[in-house]
């Protein structure tokens, strides 16, 4: 009954602290990409918990939430194709090794 | 209510930290999963029915999926071969960066005192409502949504593909 | 603090009058049991369509395997199970006992969490599917305004235990099985959802109880099924397909063709964890019959089902005769077509199923707009078989043409 | 008139008319509920070996098995595990103590009933022998595999009487070869030629393919090699040609080619000495008598006298074949006629063999 908004608002800054981690501190490609999807993940909590304790009649922060998925869905497409390409270059999928421009 | 919300955030918060922290590649997958159906049950907690529906279609339906696809592609077959070194060469400067930014957002969240209180009962925006709204009000992003998943849609096929044309 | 029922309901859109879901349960008992505390009464407002869907699926499944192995028995010129009491009425419990006491075999190397997790998450959401699908009028467990996109989310996340199953096993059968499945399951969804929008477009809600009830009506309750129309007759096709193609049944059961590869990804599981995969697979394809009985077959309309007690239950008798007509059109299909290749599965789904949505979907704006019923007719019928006779030769350009063989002549 | 997807439907038709038609007419189920009714195996049909016995009374006295081993020679797989029966004095009784079959290995190829002289052995058809064990339980032994003759008529007519006309011909004539041997002796002398039969150009066609088949001199083997091949391919041309009764020494026989160098090399450099032990060419039972005799054909009395028998070691003249051909040929056992597997055909050739010996 009495779940205060900055326990959602906690709740999604640690998330989105993990998935920073993650995508910043781990060196394959696919585990950086999850580190993504959970920073996504963690905003689009943000944004519905706000939705429900100000807005709950209003479609907008629905509108950007579903937006946001999209947009999430098609860059994760993106980026796992990419990771293939990448494979297949490299033939591995560690970010480290990946150092043709280094200057 | 209460009970609901601590045990979707336990589920939440360790699914995410096995994502980031397991050593297996698809097991990080699978707790992503977890972390994602964490993410749909906040949904329905919050009364966003139709999100929660969404999140569960597209993120465990399509990107996880999409995710161990992507593995299976480009590891040894059965996946198990497992990384000799898990951190990345400045793994310091991203644990710094996270726990810098997490800090950060404590103390704002502290500070400001955002204690509203989950309301009972009472109505929600409905499917219907938010299927109008995306078809009026917001309708030139919905469109502009269309041709981006179409570009995505096409871009990862002709770079997933690439290797086949140059053959050719 | 005082226990307030109200706070705990779904917030529903109310369907109609009558309406027989988990709030009216708890209405009913109120008004059986004025004076029972509103806790106890909420609570078996709860349970009792809980204890309906796990008492009365499962049993259906049960006796769907046992049925269906007796009509391939008999499509094959075969008795069929004929031994374990009269008509082999107990066998599936034999099967449950014999199941039960086999030795559980788990690989070595295998990855002991997830493959003892994969049968349990097989199961899950294919009873979590039933918990949307209307058994009579008014009478549905949840009564959900996202009825339909739940199932679809929900039987998404059952391709998640036969990856688990599949790449857990460490099996190159299992994990060519389990990544079969995956592919499969992906493709299919995406011209069965584009058949179910045909539905919800028509309708105006996700809930499937106003799509049940959107079918009543018209002569003897069944000329307004949605079968009955170009577009509905065209969506149930393609849903009745992709349903099949997602519980992985008979000509679409490649992820677990014996013949290839062995069981796919339940090669290595033996015992209860199998038949806990097995009830999985079952129990979506029931609850799929469910879907589609729902949204095409006029749910459980028929002549004289309606409101009330003798309505209700008339209408409980329809829904299960529609149930049991398409467990029988899964089963006779099962006995007679032979399976796909994958590659003719991935054709069928892009080129031929997900266009023919599409299609659908443009008829389904045509039938909106023509508000002159018979011209409606005539061009949605049109519009539908010309596009199917444009697809389907390009679709089977390749599939047409005799066969060349590359090494041997 | 064609569709899309016609095939699927008529399909479908044909499965619903099965589906219907199998209520209503029993002609088209093709299965048979099991325990209540039984298809009728063909008389041909077989499943695992049993013994023969003639008569009920005494099942173990009248088995038809004497022990000689050679079905335990030849079974492919070799399931079939033998133990001669003895008495007190340890003195052969001519049949088996042990006689096990191993149901697990057996393949069912009914070799030994082809090989067995005494027409012991034959092909049940009983299909029904499932066990609660996969190791012991399915191991026949010998009180499992005795059955009667009426049991082997009953299930396979027309070969048991063909059988039975054979064994009964062939105890007239024993009888009747008896009878005059026992009344005059100087007739026993002409007995043998009587019984052999005269070498016929088919005897004599099945010899030469043999000598063709001899190794070249110059071909790069070394004699061990040599020795192998060279018996391998008697056997093959053995095999080719069946030897029936392969005739007693006769001129026609005699200009057969002397055997290949190499088969006898051991014997050759030391023919007054008795080969060593194991290097007997012609001990080899797949070999037709003709054939062991030719490979002997420079040896010792003794080594001659081992080619003539059975070569299956079956031990039912009380020693084995070395033994045997050594106890005649140092005198210790007068009886010639006590190799079994090698019948009236080895008894008459030792004979022919001592007396050609005791002219020299």
């Amino acid at each position: 009954m009495s779940i205060p908004l900055s326990s959602y608002l906690m709740l999604s800054a640690f998330l989105f602290a993990i998935g920073l981690c993650g995508a910043l501190s781990r060196k394959n490609a696919i585990i950086v990409l999850i580190g993504i999807e959970i920073m996504f993940n963690a905003g689009i909590l943000n944004l519905m918990a706000f939705w429900h304790y100000k807005y709950i009649t209003m479609p907008t922060a629905y509108m950007f939430a579903i937006f946001a998925i999209a947009i999430a869905a098609a860059e994760s497409a993106i980026a796992l194709a990419l990771v293939i390409a990448v494979y297949r270059f490299y033939k591995s999928v560690t970010l480290d090794e990946m150092t043709d421009l280094k200057g | 209510m209460n009970a609901a919300f601590w045990i979707l955030s336990i589920i939440t918060v360790l699914g995410a930290l096995f994502a980031v922290t397991l050593r297996n590649l698809v097991h990080c997958v699978l707790s992503l999963i977890l972390f994602f159906l964490g993410i749909a049950g906040h949904y329905f907690l919050l009364r966003a029915d139709f999100l929660g529906a969404v999140q569960i279609l597209i993120y465990i339906g399509a990107v996880a999926v999409l995710m161990l696809f992507a593995i299976m592609l480009t590891r040894h077959v059965t996946g198990d071969e497992e990384e000799r070194e898990v951190l990345g060469g400045k793994w310091w400067a991203g644990m710094g960066t996270a726990v810098i930014v997490a800090g950060l957002l404590w103390a704002v969240i502290r500070k400001d005192q955002l204690t509203a209180v989950l309301p009972a009962g009472g109505a929600t925006t409905s499917v219907a409502e938010i299927g109008k709204a995306l078809v009026t009000d917001w309708v030139v992003p919905f469109e502009a949504m269309a041709v981006l998943l179409t570009a995505a849609l096409i871009g990862a096929v002709v770079i997933a593909l690439e290797e086949v044309i140059r053959k050719r | 603090m005082r226990f307030d029922s109200r706070s705990w309901f779904p917030y529903n859109e109310r369907a109609f009058e009558g309406d027989y879901c988990l709030e009216t349960v708890y209405q009913q008992l109120r008004t059986w049991f004025a004076n029972a505390p509103d806790a106890v009464l909420f609570w078996l407002s709860v349970i009792i369509p809980i204890l309906f869907v796990l008492a009365v699926y499962p049993g259906i499944f049960a006796y769907t395997t046992l049925v269906e192995r007796k009509a391939l028995g008999r499509i094959q010129n075969r008795i069929g199970p004929n031994r374990v009491g009269r008509w082999g009425i107990l066998q599936p419990i034999a099967d449950g006992l014999k199941l039960l006491t086999k030795e559980d075999i788990v690989p070595r190397r295998a990855d002991h969490i997830v493959h003892f997790l994969a049968p349990v998450i097989a199961v899950v959401p294919a009873i979590l599917l039933f918990s949307v699908v209307p058994v009579g009028a008014g009478l549905v467990p949840v009564n959900l305004n996202i009825g339909i996109l739940f199932a679809f989310a929900v039987s998404t996340a059952s391709v998640l235990a036969l990856f688990m199953g599949g790449w857990a096993s460490r099996n190159k059968f299992s994990l060519l099985g389990a990544m079969r499945a995956v592919a499969q399951v992906v493709s299919y969804e995406v011209p069965m959802v584009l058949a179910a929008v045909a539905v919800v477009m028509v309708v105006g809600s996700l809930s499937t109880l106003r799509i049940a009830h959107a079918q009543s009506g018209g002569i003897l309750n069944v000329t307004n099924w949605f079968v009955f129309r170009p577009w509905g007759f065209v969506g149930f096709v393609l849903f009745t397909i992709g349903a099949m193609a997602e519980s992985a049944r008979t000509p679409f059961d490649i992820p677990e063709a014996e013949s290839e590869i062995i069981a796919g990804y339940h090669t290595e599981y033996s015992g209860f964890k199998f038949a806990l995969f097995q009830m999985g697979e079952y129990l979506a394809s029931i609850a799929m019959a469910g879907i589609t009985v729902t949204m095409f077959l006029g749910a459980y309309n028929g002549p004289g089902s309606g409101p009330g007690w003798i309505g209700g239950l008339i209408s409980m008798f329809w829904f299960f005769i529609k149930l049991g007509f398409m467990i029988a059109l899964n089963i006779w299909i099962r006995g007679t077509w032979p399976r796909v290749r994958v590659d003719q599965l991935m054709g069928f789904a892009w080129k031929l199923l997900l266009p023919m949505s599409i299609v659908n979907i443009i008829a389904v704006g045509f039938w909106h707009y023509i508000t002159i019923r018979p011209l409606a007719w005539i061009i949605t019928t049109l519009w539908l078989v010309v596009w199917f006779g444009v697809l389907s030769r390009l679709a089977a350009t390749e599939g047409v043409a005799p066969r060349t063989y590359r090494y041997a002549s | 008139m064609g569709f899309i997807g016609k095939g699927l439907f008529e399909g479908m038709v044909v499965t619903a008319r099965n589906f219907v038609g199998s209520y209503f007419d029993k002609e088209r189920l093709v299965t048979v509920q099991y325990p209540e009714e039984r298809v009728q195996t063909p008389e041909n049909s077989r499943t695992f070996p049993f013994l023969v016995y003639d008569d009920d009374k005494d099942p173990v006295a009248t088995m038809r098995c004497v022990a000689c081993k050679i079905c335990e020679t030849e079974c492919p797989p070799q399931c079939i595990y033998i133990v001669m029966d003895r008495d007190e004095k340890g003195k052969p009784r001519q049949r088996p103590k042990v006689f096990d079959i191993d149901t697990s290995v057996c393949m069912q190829c009914q070799i030994c009933v082809e090989v067995c002289p005494f027409e012991a052995i034959k092909m049940d058809n009983d299909y029904e022998k499932s066990q609660y064990g996969r190791f012991d339980e399915l191991v026949e032994h010998l009180p499992d595999l005795l059955k009667s003759n009426e049991y082997y008529s009953k299930i396979k007519p027309t070969e048991a009487s063909a059988v039975d006309a054979k064994l009964k011909a062939e105890k007239e004539k024993k009888a009747k070869k008896a009878a005059p041997a026992a009344a005059a002796k100087p007739a026993a002398a002409v007995a043998p030629k009587a019984v052999a039969p005269a070498p016929t150009p088919a005897t004599a066609a099945a010899s030469a393919p043999a000598a063709k088949l001899v190794i070249p001199d110059d071909a790069p083997f070394s004699p061990e090699q040599r020795q192998w091949l060279s018996g391998f391919l008697s056997a093959v041309s053995v095999g080719a040609a069946p030897a029936t009764g392969a005739a007693p020494s006769t001129p026609a026989q005699a200009v057969t080619p002397p055997t290949t160098s190499a088969a006898a090399p051991a014997a050759e450099p030391a023919p007054t000495a008795a080969a060593p032990a194991g290097n007997w060419p012609w001990h080899d039972p797949g070999l037709g008598m003709q054939q062991r005799l030719d490979l002997a054909k420079s040896a010792l009395l003794a080594d001659k006298l081992m080619a003539a028998m059975a070569q299956t070691d079956c031990h039912a003249c009380g020693y084995d074949c070395r033994g045997y051909a050594d106890a005649i040929a140092g005198g210790a056992e007068s009886d010639l006629s006590l190799c079994l597997p090698g019948e009236a055909e080895t008894a008459n050739m030792l004979k022919k063999l001592m007396e050609e010996a005791g002219k020299a």
